[in-house]
């Protein structure tokens, strides 16, 4: 019997063995949005340091699971007319989903397996990759005018402005920034110019201006904008080491 | 059969490889291009499929094979330092691993690294699923798979293969991984649903997803 | 000499050449030598020398002269595609110049002229943004476009402009960008709103570009 199925939890929410806990959540007595995975995690890693011992096939599956669980967790928190959908995935229909990811985690491990064999058994075979003499080399020939089309510029460019749908958040108490997010608003106000941490903070929660700050030593770490400050709490002025290169808008038709 | 009949028909079978040393009779066709064909995998760093090189020696595909299936015959495993070896839908030339020991004191560095777990896992979903986009990765993993992922291309085990409908790069395994672990194609990899649990394991860990619930259902504790 | 002692004595001079395929008796050790100094000038790209090779086999010189001795039998001119050649500092394996006029048909076969999704990708940042720098395109990538900018770059469709100031190599599209393209300026680059997800978006092109790429590194919701 795996001992993933016998971990003992003594979480705020719930205490008893962890299986209990996957079919409460799949049976829906227990709300997943309620559910901190993150003290699910460090009562299983308090479980390994009581044992001293890691079994490798126990983690992964423990693994697996989890990363079910936190998916499952961020498809409820997923805004759109689905939502209602999603919710009415019945117990059953759950466990099938569960039972799925850990058959497809195994196969994949196992096909994993298969191809270190077949490496292995390549052991010794060299290839030659010495260049080919340049004599041999003829200059290639220069293809023909208008080979590609310009339109597959314009797909390429068209699927990188795809923004992927973002998660709404509305379900979790604590407001949450990210350091992704901070990045891109700094980078904004420096492509305008000089500006002052206050500007850039305005009167944001205390989170956002720790995420801001650590944002701004990225920018330093990165060599893209540098800051002063003139005395001890005094004001705190960040300006681009740089200025952004000129920036190219769409070609409107006829060429802007 | 005496020794030298024997011999004499060792000679014979000899002869069809070595034509052209002795100089007795002018060599066929079949070995002239079987020539070309060495000249062309000695110097191509990919492996060329029998097209390719029919073009390059401007002959038909027949005759390819033909010089193809004699030049097995001289580099037949055990027979030479080098060995023909068929991989990614074309022929290469590589060497013995017999004679590993030796390239490896001469060049001092190992063959290729060999594959973290992590890599390894990640290579079979690209190999098995291609194409698949690094999220999906990380969802069957469960951990993520970035830096496995970028170690993969930077080896070309690995390539992009366009982008999926969320925006997310997609994978798919390039010439570099046949050549590498030693496959004529995809399809020489094994079936996935090889791998699955034996129906009864399968059946125990369904039951095991449901049983402790039902167990509280029925007002009983759940069995350890 | 009788034509069956002329074939006899042809039967031993390629016995020589030809241990271990009979499996009459065992390989020599000069054979087996034979096979490894084949398989590391084979490898190595640069003349070896004798010491060279004998360090690789851990055998001494004149065991590997022997060898040597035996290999330029087997590649004597004439009788293979490959030939084994004495230039200064060593031995070198190089293909037979008969074979050289289909090595050059193989090496400049017309190529298509097609683009990896990378490479697309890559050109049209560079073509709408230029100059662009390197750590700009990943950014808008979400992933390296590091073996895609080389290609871009040996191909001429992109070519080097300055440095930012930051350090980073900023990249402008190449001679052989309009011509291969069949544009007469930049000016004629097609405009991106029929191909823009969001064309009542006001943001100018790069900063949308950039939020977007920014929002795929975070990683969007896993595909279902």
């Amino acid at each position: 019997m795996s001992t993933v199925a016998a971990l003992d939890l003594d979480l705020d929410l719930f205490s008893g063995p962890f299986d209990l806990l996957l079919t409460l959540v799949l049976r829906e007595e227990i709300d997943l949005l309620e559910l901190q995975l993150a003290e699910l995690v460090l009562a299983y890693l308090d479980h390994l340091e009581a044992r001293g011992e890691l079994d490798l096939e126990t983690a992964t599956e423990f693994i697996v699971l989890v990363a079910a669980l936190l998916e499952l967790k961020s498809r409820l928190m997923l805004a759109g007319e689905d939502e209602e959908q999603l919710l009415d995935i019945e117990p059953a229909e759950a466990a099938e989903e569960l039972l799925a990811r850990m058959l497809d985690a195994r196969r994949y491990r196992s096909a994993a397996e298969h191809l270190r064999g077949l490496l292995q058994a390549q052991d010794g075979v060299r290839f030659r990759s010495a260049p080919a003499p340049p004599h041999l080399l003829r200059a290639a020939p220069v293809p023909a005018d208008g080979k590609l089309d310009p339109a597959q510029l314009g797909t390429a460019l068209g699927r990188l402005l795809v923004v992927a749908p973002a998660i709404n958040l509305r379900h979790i108490a604590i407001p949450r920034v990210s350091l992704a997010e901070r990045l891109s608003h700094l980078r904004a106000l420096l492509r305008r110019g000089r500006f002052s941490f206050e500007e850039a903070v305005g009167d944001a929660d205390r989170m956002t201006v720790a995420i801001t700050v650590f944002a701004l030593l990225e920018l330093y770490k990165r060599g893209e904008a540098a800051w002063e400050q003139s005395e001890c709490f005094g004001e705190i002025h960040i300006q681009a080491l740089a200025p952004p290169a000129p920036a190219v808008v769409a070609r409107g038709a006829g060429g802007a | 059969m005496s020794a030298g009949a024997q011999q004499q028909s060792v000679a014979e079978a000899e002869d069809r490889s070595a034509v052209g040393v002795q100089g007795k009779r002018p060599p066929g066709e079949v070995e002239v291009l079987a020539r070309t064909v060495e000249a062309l995998l000695f110097l191509g760093g990919d492996p060329l499929g029998t097209r390719e090189l029919a073009d390059a020696a401007q002959v038909d595909e027949l005759e390819v094979a033909a010089a193809l299936a004699l030049l097995s015959e001289q580099y037949a495993p055990g027979r030479r330092g080098i060995q023909l070896r068929e991989v990614a839908g074309g022929y290469t030339l590589a060497t013995d691993p017999a004679c590993e020991e030796a390239a490896r004191r001469l060049f001092n560095r190992p063959r290729t690294a060999t594959l973290t777990p992590a890599q390894a896992e990640t290579l079979a979903i690209v190999a098995y699923l291609q194409p698949v986009s690094r999220p999906e990765i990380t969802r069957i993993r469960g951990v993520s798979a970035d830096s496995a992922a970028t170690t993969l291309l930077e080896r070309g085990l690995i390539e992009e293969a366009g982008r999926s409908q969320f925006g997310a790069v997609l994978y798919r395994t390039g010439t570099q991984f046949l050549k590498l672990f030693g496959l004529r194609s995809l399809s020489e990899l094994p079936d996935i649903a090889q791998w699955d649990p034996a129906p009864e394991e399968q059946a125990e860990l369904r039951e095991r997803l449901l049983r402790a619930g039902e167990a509280r259902a029925e007002g009983g504790p759940a069995p350890a």
